[in-house]
């Protein structure tokens, strides 16, 4: 059992302690926090869940445990325009899994991978609710709907020079 | 309570409501496999995670099969435990379980001794279909200095999980990842050493499979052994003569002091001593200390710490160096009966036989896997050589003394060496929960009051409960002590202490349940705590037997001070025998 | 508004609700009704320029009309839709609604009462 | 505004266009000029009126008068009676099959519409962030009547009475539940509300949040004086961030009317409600999961008994249930038991949302009477098969449930009979599916989607869909042998028999069903080593007919791995043994010359 050190800002060490606080400091609000977080940092790197563990006073394990339970938490940051692309079985049977593929030729990627420019990053999710647009594909907060593999290229396009 | 009558497998039993069919069919004999569920009875210990559906049994009426475990009887239930159904599910479900296990049976520490190996042969699995193409899921494989985990064996039984955070609160482990990647982890799935653990050993003594076993030093021993330029003094803590045994087919609660030490001494260790004797020592320095805060603090003394903490248990200083590091100066500073034992075989025995401390290897045999991580702490060793250079565990020890031929049934009754193989049965009872205070208090009310006891057995302070307490009477003083044992149950008389609202004056802390009979070196229990209170009775009829029971009578001890260390708490004795705690919590550091 | 602090309350300021809603108040002339629909389905297909194209077309026209967001109806198929009723009709559903769709429906629909492609009949029963 | 001028709208959905309602329009408008009407009269496309099989459908307005199966030979009739005399073709008219009745107006043919907005009611109608809008379509006005005539128990009886089951999947009665609830004495209580839609392809309780808030905050209100509760929770997905923020909205203005909060409308009632986020869980769907998400842990469920309603959120009775289930309670209350359980079948009463998606036309959101008909649903409101496929299976209850096919468009859907159709009703996602689809992939598809969403509690879900999902993957590499299919349908009931939850327990319907109902595609895998539909790669041989190939060399120049050869103009052949069935020649070829065997 050794000591370890985690390196953090003062910011972003009170703005942990500060939405911890907006939930009482209560472990059943863990989740909630997590969101928080998550919003505020992109990602939940394990500093964070440090921080909040001290916090919450629950086991960073627990915290752990419950970070890699559920599909929208992430470890890893995202990229600057995470692009998801929904695999709802509205959107397969439409055709989603060509979309994906092409996604991950033309960036070079594997689902759950950012580029190393750290613009984009891929992911797969279930069910954005917008079958009737199926295939959809989100990024950032943008749903492009009855995506087609050839429309892939104009849609990455877009981003070049943001 | 409510009786209500069911059936099972054609026949009628009556049991209270509440009950589970599991239960309710052992009442009747039939005896439903398990295999995550465990129960410690008397210990309020229970794993009913209901997840490895081995136990499912069919009830008339329900849709689908019903885990017996966690399935409460109700009036009128009519259930079978063996159709074709339940065994063909069972069967199914275990070839799923099998699927992602790896099938190196043959050279996993737990052969022979898996639950889930029994299982597979109880079910009369003898193929898993589709194993060839049947994806398993792999982890990285963590050694800390006691405990290994391969996450590849893991079963997720959920058994370690209850006990490191339900049982402990070490909250050390948790389940992690969802699905078919599920299993047990500390957090980010970083090596134990990175987290909060306390290496109890619980986690291991409850593991079904291979998945947590100790670390394996028998081969350095061996190799020490080997070496004839070493001198291997080995000592044996009082819990292992409990318990050692049942590994050779034994009775649980069969004493095997001599036979044991026989066995040890065949092994080739040069000096068999006991680390029941270096459990005296600690009652002098640590009834001492007691003694000493407690007069300072009835002189109104603000700067005595009280309620004093034991300190012997390694499971139990890492836990609150890690939980509680603000109260880090109230424990005893005593060092444990393992490190004193070390201490002075390598200064005082090392003199007396003139052989140099590197050429003088102590190996202890611990029923404990913390003790492995304690004599690896820095300030335990002389420019690099440990007090305590080994610590096997007893399971260890049963397969060390299997390996070399021996059976430890047919072994003669040996007697330790001297002089650090003489104890009372005050340095014997360390091996249960209450143990150490008892013998402490023994020697502190003779010292105390300079009077001699009347009765030794202080029965009050024995017993099962997870946090006992007792009023002794110091000849008018009333001295107030506590009892804890599982770290969980410390932790409540911990955040009594840090609020100020202890009202005890001495509180003895055991890591394990059941104190040192319970701890994670042990043979395993699987469940069963009719094998504990087996082991405690055997302890304190080892202590019964001994002609002297008081730690402060050991004449070796006596005679230690007389020759070596002057007095207890001497410095001499601070310097050997004593030690200092730190603080383990992390520390968050902000980056500039 | 005021708390509602019983259920006479309640029911009073549903008749004050209805009698001044989308311009049905006292002396004031009746309104046309733009519903859009902006659920995520809606929005994903661009309801959201719609809604702002329409608010802002009918104002710059200056045809008296009152635009408000709504959820979906659940023409995914056809989304943007909006609901349009005009004064003392029925309401009527136009799918496919881009821009230039919106511009006809103003000038065509919304202006004259003339129908436009894209109509999506009523083809459910309500409660009332 | 100028007169109004005669519109004709004609069906432009599909199921009518199918039906040659263009040409009825083009006629409509040949008619018109040839009488010289076309500044009177004029001819709109509208989209489906919900009525496909009485098409081609055309309404005159303003007369609102709806002809039926009109035929492109009918349009001088409709042009020369109707519109230059005023007299209604009563032929084209609809008759009801009863009565004998003729039916002239859409209004008078609403009865005939198959689709009933109850859940839906509002949704698309009021402004969700505006509470204004809610109370004039009578939000609260249930609440308002419990609060003030109605003791608990009487509610609780006319919810029993309406016959209302649960929508999240279940089917569990309501009211029962409520009673349950209500039975179990706490000094606190919880309703809560399961808005963790996680079926895909399901996206009613999103609609409803997103359209009609204020449905869900009354009736969880309604809920929380008949079990005695002060406290609500809404558990909604994340992933949802227009119903987050409508929801919201719409509880931020309840508080402010008073219509949540303390002392409700002075009736000494007292509810309040509260967000609580999921995170991407599917089992979260599953009440004991959801509870322990909603305290802050890994959402895994638990062993049942005990119940919610007996200890749920933080160990208190708990009633949990779904916004579908919600929306329709207040129609109840105000409406009565009587009117709703004489909406649809036996035991299964009211309306049922479904969200259509898949081949289909109409993709979107319906909302029928229990029993109507998988027919009418895909054929009618649906608008049938895109791109005039042929049907093959509509998988109703997402991962969960199972598929139905043409045996099954005439069974009256309802709860009962999706099960003993080896489906369930799920949470009402109808995915619709056409020739085209691999039902041995479409399984596998859900599998897939199982292994990653099981919590792994349980080792028959935690590793037998995972095994379930490869011996799939097996066999649509082609890999598979007949023994396999045997195996794989004792591993599904095993798992459904032996798993901790309602997950686990019905993961294996789709690969029972489609194992059931397409027994044929699966023995083509394992057999034949064939793919009927085409779809499983390693299954396919690209082929070159040699007839029609003109040897342009386009498909050998497009080849990624050189697998194909051949002299110019000369047939060129592809070596399957190299071939990586890209499919990049197939859509090079401009002379359909490649093929897929």
């Amino acid at each position: 059992m050794s000591s370890i050190k985690i390196e953090l800002r003062q910011e972003d060490v009170s703005k942990i302690k500060e939405i911890c606080a907006s939930f009482n400091n209560d472990p059943q609000e863990l989740i909630n926090v997590l969101h928080k977080c998550q919003e505020h940092f992109g990602y939940l790197p394990a500093e964070v869940q440090e921080v909040i563990s001290t916090e919450l006073n629950v086991p960073v394990a627990k915290i752990y445990g419950v970070v890699t339970f559920y599909s929208f938490f992430t470890m890893t940051p995202r990229g600057k325009h995470p692009i998801s692309i929904c695999m709802g079985t509205a959107c397969y049977v439409r055709g989603a899994e060509k979309v994906l593929e092409e996604f991950k030729k033309e960036l070079g990627l594997q689902v759950g991978q950012t580029t190393p420019d750290g613009k984009f990053s891929l992911s797969s999710l279930r069910c954005v609710g917008a079958c009737g647009l199926a295939p959809v594909v989100m990024i950032g907060d943008k749903t492009y709907g009855r995506v087609a593999p050839d429309d892939v290229r104009n849609i990455l396009k877009e981003y070049e020079n943001y | 309570m409510e009786t209500i009558t069911l059936t099972i497998d054609n026949k009628k039993v009556d049991v209270p409501r509440g009950t589970t069919i599991l239960k309710a069919a052992r009442q009747l004999g039939i005896d439903i496999p398990t295999l995550c569920y465990m129960e410690l009875h008397d210990m309020n210990i229970e794993n009913r995670p209901a997840g490895c559906r081995i136990c499912v049994t069919e009830v008339q009426g329900r849709r689908n099969l019903a885990p017996a475990c966690a399935t409460k009887c109700e009036d009128g239930m009519v259930v079978k435990t063996h159709t074709t159904r339940v065994l063909n599910a069972r069967r199914t479900v275990m070839e799923f379980i099998l699927s992602d296990h790896p099938k190196d049976c043959l050279i996993c520490p737990k052969s022979g001794n898996c639950e889930l190996q029994s299982m597979a042969h109880k079910l009369g699995i003898r193929e898993i279909p589709g194993a060839e193409i049947a994806a398993m899921s792999t982890y990285r494989k963590d050694t800390s200095p006691s405990i290994i985990r391969d996450l590849d064996k893991c079963i997720m039984c959920r058994r370690c999980e209850m006990m490191c955070n339900d049982v402990q609160t070490v909250g050390a482990l948790s389940a992690v990842n969802r699905g078919f990647m599920a299993a047990v982890a500390p957090a980010f799935e970083q090596n134990l050493e990175h987290s909060p653990c306390t290496y109890c050993g619980q986690c291991v003594a409850v593991c079904p499979t291979g998945a947590l076993t100790e670390v394996d030093h028998t081969p350095e021993v061996l190799r020490v052994l080997a070496d004839p330029t070493k001198t291997v003094v080995v000592q044996t803590a009082p819990a292992v003569r409990a318990a050692l045994g049942e590994e050779f087919g034994m009775k649980p609660g069969t004493l095997v002091t001599g036979k044991m030490v026989t066995a040890l001494r065949a092994l080739g260790f040069d000096y068999v001593f006991d680390t029941d004797f270096a459990a005296d020592l600690t009652i002098m320095e640590e009834g001492t200390e007691l003694l000493d805060r407690l007069n300072r603090y009835l002189k109104g003394d603000k700067t005595a710490r009280l309620p004093i903490l034991t300190s012997c248990c390694p499971g139990w200083v890492n836990f609150f160096e890690y939980y509680f590091p603000d109260l880090k100066e109230v424990p005893s500073t005593a060092k444990s009966p393992q490190q004193m034992f070390g201490a002075i075989a390598k200064s005082y025995f090392a003199e007396k036989i003139k052989v140099n401390r590197k050429d003088l290897v102590v190996v202890s045999i611990m029923p404990c896997l913390a003790k492995k991580y304690e004599c690896q702490r820095d300030e335990f060793s002389v420019d690099g050589n440990r007090d305590v250079d080994f610590s096997i565990s007893t399971r260890e020890l049963a397969a060390f003394i299997k390996q070399a031929n021996l059976d430890l049934n047919n072994l003669e009754e040996g007697e330790f060496d001297a002089p650090l193989g003489e104890s009372t049965g005050a340095g014997v009872i360390f091996g249960t929960t209450g143990g150490v205070i008892e013998a402490a208090v023994r020697t502190a009310y003779e010292i105390h009051t300079g009077k001699k006891l009347d009765r030794i057995d202080f029965t009050e302070l024995r017993g099962l409960e997870g946090v006992r307490q007792a009023a002794i009477d110091f000849d008018g003083l009333e001295v107030r002590i506590g009892i804890a044992h599982g770290l969980g149950n410390a932790r409540k008389l911990l955040n009594d202490v840090r609020e100020g609202k202890s009202q005890f004056h001495a509180i003895e802390v055991m890591a394990c349940p059941g104190g040192c009979i319970g701890g994670g070196g042990q043979p395993l229990h699987h469940g069963n705590s009719e094998i504990i209170k087996a082991r405690a009775a055997a302890i304190y009829e080892e202590d019964r037997k001994k002609p002297l029971r008081k730690s402060h009578e050991n004449p070796f001890i006596i005679k230690l001070y007389e020759e070596f260390l002057g007095k207890p708490n001497s410095e001499k004795a601070h310097h050997l025998l004593h030690t200092k705690y730190f603080e383990k919590k992390k520390k968050i550091i902000v980056k500039q | 508004m005021k708390k509602i602090n019983s259920v006479e309350d309640l029911r009073k300021a549903k008749e004050k609700i209805l009698a001044g809603m989308h311009g049905k108040g006292k002396g004031e002339k009746e309104k046309v009704l733009v519903r859009v629909h902006c659920g995520t389905s809606g929005l994903a297909s661009g309801a959201k320029e719609i809604l702002d194209f329409l608010t802002l077309e009918l104002e710059k026209r200056n045809i008296d009309a009152t635009v408000i967001r709504t959820g979906d109806m659940g023409y995914c198929y056809a989304e943007p839709t909006i609901e349009v009723t005009r004064p003392g009709e029925s309401p009527v559903v136009f799918g496919y609604v881009d821009k230039i769709k919106a511009d006809e429906i103003i000038e065509k629909f919304i202006k004259n009462g003339d129908f436009v492609d894209g109509i999506i009949p009523v083809n459910y029963r309500t409660i009332d | 505004m100028t007169k109004k001028k005669i519109q004709i709208i004609v069906c432009g959905g599909t199921g009518c266009s199918d039906k040659n309602s263009n040409a009825v329009a083009e006629s409509l408008t040949i008619e018109i000029e040839a009488n010289a009407l076309e500044n009177d009269v004029k001819v709109v496309r509208s989209g489906c009126f919900g009525l496909c099989n009485l098409g081609p459908v055309v309404r005159v307005m303003p007369d609102d008068v709806v002809y039926i199966g009109v035929k492109p030979s009918d349009a001088q009739e409709i042009i020369d009676e109707h519109i230059m005399k005023g007299r209604v073709v009563e032929r084209l008219l609809f008759t009801d099959a009863l009565t004998g009745k003729k039916l002239r107006s859409a209004q008078e043919m609403s009865g005939y519409r198959k689709q009933m907005r109850i859940v839906l009611r509002n949704c698309g109608i009021i402004d969700p962030e505006n509470i204004e809008e809610a109370i004039a379509h009578d939000a609260y006005e249930a609440l308002a009547r419990v609060l003030t005539t109605m003791t608990p128990d009487e509610v609780i009886k006319i919810v029993k009475d309406s016959g209302l089951r649960g929508r999240g999947g279940g089917g569990f009665p309501t009211g029962l539940k409520w009673e349950i609830a209500r039975k179990n004495k706490a000094d606190e209580k919880y309703v809560v509300c399961n808005a963790d839609e996680g079926d895909p392809g399901a996206f009613m309780d999103r609609s409803v949040l997103e359209g009609d808030p204020h449905a869900v905050l009354e009736a969880m209100a309604i809920c929380g004086y008949c079990i005695e509760a002060s406290k609500g929770l809404i558990y909604i997905r994340a992933e949802y961030p227009l119903a987050v923020a409508r929801l919201k909205t719409a509880i931020a203005q309840a508080k402010e009317y008073g219509l949540l909060g303390e002392n409700i409308m002075n009736t000494g009632f007292s509810f309040d409600i509260e967000i609580r986020y999921g995170a991407g869980a599917f089992v979260c769907g599953e009440e004991t999961a959801l509870i322990h998400s909603m305290e802050g842990l890994r959402g895994e469920p638990t062993v049942k008994p005990p119940f919610p309603a007996e200890a749920g959120f933080r160990g208190k009775p708990t009633n949990v249930n779904n916004v579908e289930t919600f929306a329709c309670i207040s129609p109840i209350i105000l409406k009565g038991a009587e009117w709703f359980s004489s909406i649809g079948t036996e035991k299964s009463k009211g309306t049922k949302v479904f969200a259509l998606a898949g081949k289909i036309n109409n993709v979107g959101l319906i909302e029928v009477p229990m029993g109507t008909t998988l027919r009418e649903v895909i054929f009618e409101i649906g608008g049938g098969i895109r791109n005039g496929k042929k049907f093959k299976a509509a998988q109703t209850g997402g991962p969960s449930g199972g598929c139905l096919t043409e045996k099954h468009l005439d069974t009256p859907i309802d709860f009962d009979n999706l099960v003993a159709a080896g489906s369930m009703m799920g949470s009402g996602g109808l995915i619709v599916m056409d020739e085209d689809d691999c039902m041995v992939s479409v399984a596998k598809f859900f599998l897939d989607f199982t292994v990653e969403e099981s919590c792994g509690k349980c080792a028959p879900c935690r590793i037998g869909n995972k095994r379930l999902h490869e011996l799939l993957e097996h066999i649509t590499k082609g890999k598979g042998v007949p023994a396999d299919l045997d195996r794989l349908r004792n591993m599904c009931l095993v798992i459904k028999d032996t798993s901790l939850c309602g997950l686990g327990q019905s993961s294996p319907n789709p690969v029972l069903s489609t194992l059931e109902n397409f027994k044929d595609e699966y023995e083509a895998h394992v057999t034949a080593k064939k793919c009927p539909a085409g779809k499983c790669r390693d299954l396919m041989e690209y082929f070159i007919i040699a007839e029609n190939c003109v040897g342009c060399t386009a498909c050998a120049r497009v080849c990624p791995v050189n697998a194909i050869t051949g002299e110019r103009k000369e047939p060129h052949v592809i070596n399957p043994e190299i071939c990586i069935k890209c499919g990049a020649c197939k859509e090079k070829c401009k002379f359909d010359a490649i093929i897929i065997k």
